[in-house]
């Protein structure tokens, strides 16, 4: 406690005791009329769905009458009001059966976060000065639309970009209607781990443009190549609730698992068998893996398919990589990756998963091609215990993924804005968060300063949305109309649906309700792209589709079907029947595994970098939440801050102590941040996680920490456009004493004490 | 006596807090949170709780309880929920004038009361019950209810009062005695967690 | 050293009662500050909530708990020392009963301010009493907190009476010497004393009683005091050693205490006839006896520990001997033994300004052993992912700043207002029941040998 | 009889994934402190997930072990709180009762398992976080000691409802936030006095421990240990 603040609070404490008399200043406040019919005290569920990341978990939101300080009409004052209090996982939903992750539980921060943009605000100081004034929405939709006439105007609808994070469903329809209806350049979709390098390497494989949905609780044997599946991979829930059923759901059955990476990741923690092999080398593992069970016949080669076509060398029983041959390489012994092939191969069924650092080195597409490869060899693939695909409604058009990243169309747009020509002139923003999700290398930031008028939709100001003229907030998921179509996680198919769970709170709209109100204001072809008056007219349009496409049990006409998803949290098929398995016929191009390549000679830089997902943060959109700062991470138990992972050796080494400031540089960027010394990486890499680092993200994230993703360099994935962000190295040096916040104290060596006797 | 002058002046100073609230500019980064506040409001407050006294509740309206029973409403009309959950509800301004629309609209507090509807404003009534926060209590009216206690037990006979005052003291010694008569549960976490 | 006069014992010892030099005043004005700031300290750690103190998780007490015992332990000098030289009928306490159970009575009160001062509610310390509520609840008579609410409030009771009982012969002779206010103030305090042969004999067996009352009120205090630690489950906190172990160091600190308080008095009182080297030399006889006990405690409890290998005892054995706190724990080895050992067992050395050397290297290392109990078994329980570190904060400083400083204001205030050194016991000839009592002169001879 | 609440963590499921952490604090109203008090000590996880390291890269083995109040029967809290604060309910659970609660700390002195919680401070919730507040459980005022509570308001709740309904609670019906939410399902939570619960049954594992058992403090949490795969033992 400061000197100053003591004054200050007991100058407060004075002046409150002297005016005392005035009464509680809330009562002065004036009440208004509620909007609802609530029981006080007695609580309501509310289906829901949770938007933090793409898994598509369906949520009950707890709902209690409450007392909601809130303007209305320009006044501020109490309204009695519903407010969604918890959420917990929704059990009739087919991907998380009633569980939920610690992101998941935060979601209601999002909606009461002191720092969400409570009305439009319209852009007064320079760029990125964070200035604003509070407009009303009449303002802000004509100063939208006016920018947009002008470009229809002047015939360079082109020049209009959109830019989102990841949207799925209805909302990813109006998007997408609302740019073929303007004629601009179709909406460019980001999010940092976007995995389409491995939906790409699942199209070449098996012909489904999307993630797998693994059946791993009746899987035997679980080998990951880097994919933290029980942390933030993929569907996250799902298959944590398939991993408790694999370990101990089935009486006198116990699955394997297996994780093979560089550093213990929270998945890799809980594996019977870690085995630790360098970066880039997955494939060949794979493949060695594979040539076992080729050599000792313990499956036909053929039984691949078509994935095993794509692979050089397979028909011939992969000479190349015999365990023996390349055991050096990938610094794994022969008889262990024998044993391991032989067990899986035994056990059945097998599974094995590749996702994360894995996919992100430049070698990334052909990793998760072998790694494809081998699951169908094990006959994997579309069975029990196994991997599928394709159980989603609306499986995102294969050409969208197909061999290009999301770097590649945000590179697109900034080489525009860089160069001039053709350049964006008006900028939609959805969300997504590219300054911060994207290296410094690329020169977002300053490309993105050249749009002569960007408007956000998002409810955050953050780095990106920090540029922008206007800000018309979106309402909270949980004050939203929400569906969605995952792609994974569930072998049914699933289509969520869920209306508000609550009023809102502030003076906000709801982003594809504006978009349609703009569209209608711009009247034309817009308007005709988009046919609907509200949001949820176009949810009822496309539930009525799925009624007439799917049928019904339960609802015998389309109405009563609208009306029992939305009470049940969406419509998802009965039957849990896998798709036959697209293994198809052994032909197609054989690839070689290429080497994969680092940024940065190593003589210079001798420690290879790792960003990672944090548990807390995913991809840093989530640092926000003051819930999941507090939050110890569960591997280093760091809390409000972020953290350098160095082994123990190394550090020693370097001279560094747990809690010193590191200086971690690049050939493209440097960063401080406290060393976190651990027994628990490899001694030639350095991890970090993503999450922390923001320059400008509400009070509780902004100016903490470092981002790991400003020093990456811009490498590609070898045939996508995806940023290859586990290839580059770096190095370390101490740069004094600093501070690390550790929830946990010692934990490098389980005592004796503590040890179950 | 050090002792004593410890408590006292613990007592006093102890429970008071900053009035300054944060303020709410545009400018969200540039907000930090407080890193405390006290657990009441003022010194006054913290050593009115601190001897159990409080103030009385002054209504905006001078309802009255006796007319509306007299005239054969029961107490459930009204605070509807009660025998469903932990909270009686306290009926909003649109509810009143569901009745009041017609009736005795030429009355002064009536008038008052669609003066509020009309400013689309509820009645700011103040709680004449409940416990301090401090006292951790959680009660719940439904199980009472149930168990066939009157509501007069608690509130006092409404049929002789007009706005709601304060007739029983609901202190510790009140709850656990009437427990204790019809062997409810007297155990800590019974009502306090 | 010729016996001084009764008139001569009158006029030395009433001397200091008189008006206050600028020195005094200065000095007083000084600690007074200090106590002031402590109080302050205390009300912004009341406002603003406990977390301005350094007390964190796990380690829940820190410097408040240190203190209060501490000071528990230094009030063992007075009157448990002065009722047993008093049953042994040790003539040479005669000057130096007194200091000492004002040491008591103060540092007591002191003591027993900080289970208050460091609670998270302190204006609800009054629970700790056993008085009827209409809520039916009575304090937890299991909780070694409420056995130590009535041991320390027995002890500073009878130490009080113990204190005041022989004071009123002096009280009397103060009020027949003064006028005014002062002389209505005395007569209160004297309590109608009028040297009858009566009344000496009832004073002396009521200080005959007390004397035995009081010794095993005051060994129960500082057991119970330990048993605070020893009946939690913590790791070297859970040792039947505690009890004996506390009163060993509580009676060492308090007769270090003692000393001081006795050189300083004989320094700005000019006592120097009536404290003599023989009370420095045999409280320092005392103190040696006490180091080479300390020491043995502080094996036996090490020793049995290290033997047992128990492995969490062994986190807070190491932590202390070799870890992060072995400064400390060394430094008070180094306080309690390695200085007063020496210079207490070489007669040479056993001088005024030797003893008050080795008494100050006791007070601190004795200071140093109860944190060194408290924090390190905290800061090292069991699970480790839960351990931490403890660092007082400014407000702890300024509190235990201004305990001392407290405890020097209400001596200098004591040493004003009452004779520190009780002058009929030294005049012990005169009055009736001097059989039991020989002269001073007896004594100063005694010390001269 | 009255029920025994008990728990049980299955440390072969547990990954760590710390989403009951999460949950306690939304359901328990528990405050975040901020870095500066987070790095003091002050922080209050209900429940949290201790993770420790055996070995050295790349033979390192990690070990999550989820830790709460273990609701001991024969608690070290419990008889050193001068005012019954911390008192042995008739379900068995450590009840804390704030408002008895002077704040000695004593009882959190006591606990081997380092599982209670100060405040500090009274606690902030900047606007309107403060929405978010679960208007079933108390919050807890500066100097009052908080822990683990088996989500005691969803366990009455349900007791009302099932006294209500004139039945027993059902196995399964009550379910503490943290058991709610855990993914892997290695949680579970029911009543030990009840043989044929599924609490009781897999307390009965041949894997089953108690955390610092050898304490003697009887804690109604069990885990289960990590189990290993041996080949061929499934097929």
């Amino acid at each position: 406690m400061q000197r100053r603040d003591f004054l200050k609070i007991s100058a407060a404490g004075g002046a409150a005791a002297a005016l005392e008399g005035c009464g509680n200043p809330d009562h002065q406040l004036i009440r208004f009329i509620p909007e609802e019919d609530l029981l006080p005290g007695i609580a309501t569920w509310k289906p829901s769905i949770c938007t933090l990341c793409p898994a598509g978990c369906g949520t009950l939101v707890r709902v209690m009458q409450g007392e909601a300080e809130v303007v209305r009409n320009g006044q501020l004052g109490i309204l009695k009001m519903g407010l969604a209090k918890k959420i917990e996982g929704n059990p009739a939903h087919p991907i998380n059966q009633g569980k939920l992750c610690p992101r998941g539980h935060a979601a209601l921060q999002v909606t009461y976060h002191p720092d969400r943009i409570k009305t439009p605000l319209q852009r007064t100081g320079n760029r990125g000065s964070g200035q604003f004034k509070e407009i009303t929405w009449d303002e802000a939709i004509k100063q939208l639309v006016s920018q947009l006439s002008a470009l229809q105007a002047s015939k360079e609808q082109g020049r209009l970009a959109l830019l989102a994070s990841p949207l799925r469903g209805e909302r990813r329809t109006v998007l997408n209607n609302f740019a073929a209806g303007f004629k601009s350049a179709p909406p460019i979709e980001f999010e940092f781990f976007d995995n389409r390098v491995l939906q790409s390497a699942n199209l070449q494989s098996f012909g489904h443009a999307s993630l797998p949905t693994i059946d791993l609780g009746q899987s035997n044997y679980v080998i990951s190549f880097g994919a933290d599946f029980l942390g933030t991979w993929n569907s996250p829930v799902a298959q944590s609730v398939g991993y408790g059923h694999m370990r101990k759901g089935r009486p006198g059955q116990r699955g394997k698992f297996v994780q093979v990476e560089s550093r213990v990741s929270q998945s890799g923690a809980s594996a019977d068998e870690f085995i630790a092999c360098p970066n880039g080398v997955e494939g060949m593992f794979a493949l060695s893996l594979a040539h076992v069970v080729l050599r000792d016949k313990l499956r036909a080669g053929d039984a691949a398919g078509h994935a095993g076509s794509l692979i050089d060398g397979w028909s011939q029983g992969l000479p190349d990589h015999a365990p023996e041959k390349i055991e050096k390489q990938i610094g794994v012994s022969a008889a262990t990756v024998a044993r391991i092939a032989h067990e899986a191969a035994a056990a059945g069924p097998a599974v094995v998963l590749i996702g994360d650092a894995a996919t992100a080195q430049t070698n990334g597409l052909f990793n998760a091609l072998a790694v494809n490869a081998l699951n169908a060899l094990l006959g994997s693939v579309g069975k029990p215990g196994g991997l599928s695909f394709g159980a989603g409604w609306s499986e995102p058009p294969a050409s969208a993924a197909a061999g290009k990243g999301a770097a590649d169309s945000i590179q697109k747009l900034v080489a525009q804005l860089q160069s001039g020509s053709d350049a964006a002139r008006v900028l939609l923003l959805f969300n997504a968060n590219p300054v911060f999700g994207t290296p410094a290398a690329w020169g977002v930031h300053d490309a993105l300063g050249k749009v002569p008028f960007i408007a956000s939709f998002g409810s955050f100001i953050d780095e990106t949305s920090a540029l922008a003229d206007l800000i018309l907030p979106d309402h909270s998921p949980l004050e939203s109309w929400l569906d969605d179509v995952p792609a994974s996680g569930s072998a049914r198919t699933v289509v969520s649906l869920a209306p508000p769970a609550m009023n809102p709170l502030h003076d906000t709209r709801s982003m594809p309700d504006v978009l349609l109100d703009v569209a209608h204001q711009l009247g034309g072809d817009p308007a005709k792209a988009l046919p609907w008056k509200t949001y949820d007219e176009a949810l009822k349009a496309t539930f009525t589709t799925l009624y007439i496409e799917k049928g019904s049990q339960t609802a015998k006409d389309p109405d009563e079907f609208w009306k029992k998803a939305q009470e049940q949290g969406g419509w998802w098929s009965a039957d849990e029947k896998t798709p036959a398995p697209a293994v198809g016929k052994f032909s197609g191009s054989p690839a070689k595994i290429p080497a994969p390549q680092f940024d940065g000679a190593p003589e210079e830089f001798p420690f290879h970098f790792l960003p990672f997902a944090s548990q807390m943060f995913y991809d840093g959109s989530l640092a926000h939440l003051p819930w999941m700062q507090e939050a110890p991470d569960p591997l280093s138990s760091v809390m409000w801050g972020t953290w350098v992972e160095i082994n123990t050796r190394t550090a020693e080494k370097l001279g560094v102590k747990m809690g010193d400031t590191v200086e971690v540089a690049s050939a493209h960027g440097k960063l401080q941040a406290p060393a976190l010394v651990t027994p628990a990486i490899a001694p030639d890499l350095i991890a970090m996680p993503i999450g922390q680092g923001h320059e400008n993200f509400t009070r509780y994230a902004s100016g903490r920490g470092a981002n790991p993703i400003s020093i990456l360099a811009p490498m590609t994935v070898e045939s996508t456009q995806s940023l290859a962000w586990a290839a580059t190295r770096v190095k370390v040096s101490r740069v004094g004493e600093g501070k690390i916040v550790m929830f946990g104290a010692s934990m490098d060596e389980t005592p004796a004490s503590t040890k179950h006797r | 006596m050090i002792l004593g002058v410890i408590v006292l002046t613990g007592a006093i100073l102890g429970r008071t807090m900053p009035a300054d609230d944060s303020s709410t500019a545009s400018q969200p980064a540039a907000q930090t949170s407080p890193i405390f506040t006290t657990a009441h409001r003022t010194v006054g407050d913290a050593v009115r709780e601190f001897f159990g006294t409080r103030t009385k509740p002054v209504q905006p309206i001078a309802y009255t309880h006796k007319v509306h029973l007299a005239n054969g409403m029961q107490c459930t009309d009204c605070h509807v929920g009660v025998d469903q959950g932990p909270d009686a509800r306290i009926p909003s301004v649109n509810f009143c004038m569901t009745c009041h629309q017609v009736i005795a609209t030429d009355k002064p507090e009536i008038k008052k009361l669609a003066a509020y509807r009309a400013r689309g404003e509820d009645i700011p009534w103040q709680r004449v019950y409940g416990f301090e926060p401090s006292a951790h209590v959680k009660f719940n009216h439904a199980p009472h209810i149930r168990a066939g206690v009157d509501c007069a037990k608690c509130h006092g006979d409404m049929h002789t009062q007009t706005v709601a005052e304060r007739k029983v003291d609901h202190t510790m010694g009140f709850c656990v005695e009437c427990h204790r008569q019809n062997n409810a549960s007297v155990d800590c976490v019974t009502c306090h967690f | 050293m010729p016996a001084k006069t009764p008139e001569q014992i009158n006029e030395d010892l009433l001397r200091p009662l008189g008006g206050a030099s600028a020195r005094y005043l200065t000095a007083l004005a000084f600690f007074a500050g200090i106590v002031i700031a402590a109080f302050c300290a205390f009300g912004w750690q009341v406002y603003a909530g406990i977390g301005v103190a350094g007390i964190r998780r796990p380690v829940f007490w820190g410097f408040y708990i240190t203190n209060f015992v501490f000071w528990i332990g230094l009030s063992h000098a007075g009157t448990l020392i002065s009722a047993i030289l008093r049953l042994a009928n040790a003539t040479w306490r005669r000057p130096v009963t007194r200091c000492a159970e004002v040491i008591t009575v103060f540092a007591l009160s002191i003591g027993a301010t900080f289970p208050v001062i460091h609670l998270g509610k302190p204006w609800l310390a009054f629970w700790l009493f056993p008085y009827p509520s209409e809520r039916g609840l009575w304090p937890n008579i299991r909780s070694p907190l409420l056995w130590d609410f009535f041991a320390i409030n027995t002890y500073l009771l009878g130490s009080v009476t113990f204190l005041l009982l022989p004071m009123i012969p002096d009280m009397a002779l103060i009020r027949d010497r003064a006028t005014g206010l002062r002389k209505k103030i005395y007569s209160v305090a004297a309590l109608g004393w009028r040297g009858t042969p009566k009344q000496w004999h009832r004073l002396e067996s009521a200080m005959q009683i007390m004397a035995i009352a009081v010794i095993p009120v005051a060994v129960s205090v500082h057991s119970i005091v330990s048993w605070d630690f020893a009946m939690a489950p913590v790791p070297m906190w859970h040792s039947t050693i505690f009890a004996p172990y506390f009163v060993a160091g509580a009676i060492f600190s308090g007769i270090a205490a003692l000393i001081i308080a006795m050189a300083l008095l004989r320094k700005f009182l000019h006592l120097e006839e009536y404290l003599l080297r023989v009370h420095f030399e045999n409280l320092g006889k005392l103190l040696l006896v006490m180091s080479l006990l300390w020491f043995y405690f502080v094996f036996a409890e090490r020793l049995t520990a290290w033997y047992g290998n128990e492995p969490s005892e062994m986190t807070v054995f190491w932590v202390t001997q070799t870890g992060s706190y072995s400064p400390l724990f060394w430094l008070m080895v180094f306080c309690n033994f390695v200085v007063p050992f020496p210079i207490l067992a070489i007669k040479k050395l056993r001088t005024i300004t030797g003893t008050v050397i080795a008494s100050i290297g006791v007070v601190i290392g004795m200071w140093l052993e109860r944190f060194l109990i408290i924090v390190p078994s905290l800061s090292h329980k069991y699970l480790p992912y839960s351990w931490g570190t403890y660092r007082p904060t400014w407000v702890e400083l300024t509190i235990t700043a201004g305990t001392f400083a407290a405890m020097a204001m209400l001596y200098m205030l004591f040493a004003k207002t009452v004779p520190i050194i009780s002058i009929w016991e030294l005049k012990a000839k005169e009055h009736p029941t001097s059989d039991h009592a020989p002269a001073l002169a007896q004594t100063a001879e005694e010390g001269a040998d | 009889m009255a029920h025994q609440w008990g728990m049980v963590i299955d440390l072969d499921r547990c990954t760590g994934c710390e989403a009951c952490v999460v949950a306690c604090h939304a359901e328990n109203n528990i405050s975040t402190v901020g870095e500066d008090q987070a790095a003091r000590g002050r922080a209050k996880h209900w429940i949290r997930v201790e993770r420790y390291y055996e070995g050295e890269f790349p033979d390192v083995k990690t070990k999550f072990m989820p830790v709460l109040c273990q609701q001991c029967d024969a608690a070290p809290c419990e008889p050193v709180c001068p005012t019954f604060a911390s008192y042995h309910t008739i379900e068995g659970l450590n009840g804390q009762v704030y408002n008895r609660c002077i704040g000695t700390r004593y009882c959190a002195n006591a606990c081997p398992y380092n599982v209670r919680f100060f405040n500090f401070y009274n606690p902030v919730w900047d606007k309107p976080l403060n929405l978010q507040l679960n208007p079933d459980v108390s919050v807890r005022e500066v100097g009052v000691m908080e822990k683990c509570t088996f989500c005691v308001q969803r366990i009455k709740a349900s007791e009302i409802q099932a006294s209500s309904e004139k039945r027993d609670v059902k196995d399964g019906e009550i379910q503490p936030a943290c058991v709610q939410s855990c993914p892997t399902k290695a949680m579970v939570f029911g009543d030990l006095s009840d043989p044929q619960s599924e609490v009781s049954r897999l307390a009965r594992s041949n894997r089953a421990t108690k955390l610092l058992g050898e304490l003697g403090t009887l804690p109604k949490v069990t885990y289960l240990q990590r189990d290993s795969w041996h080949a061929g033992e499934d097929s």
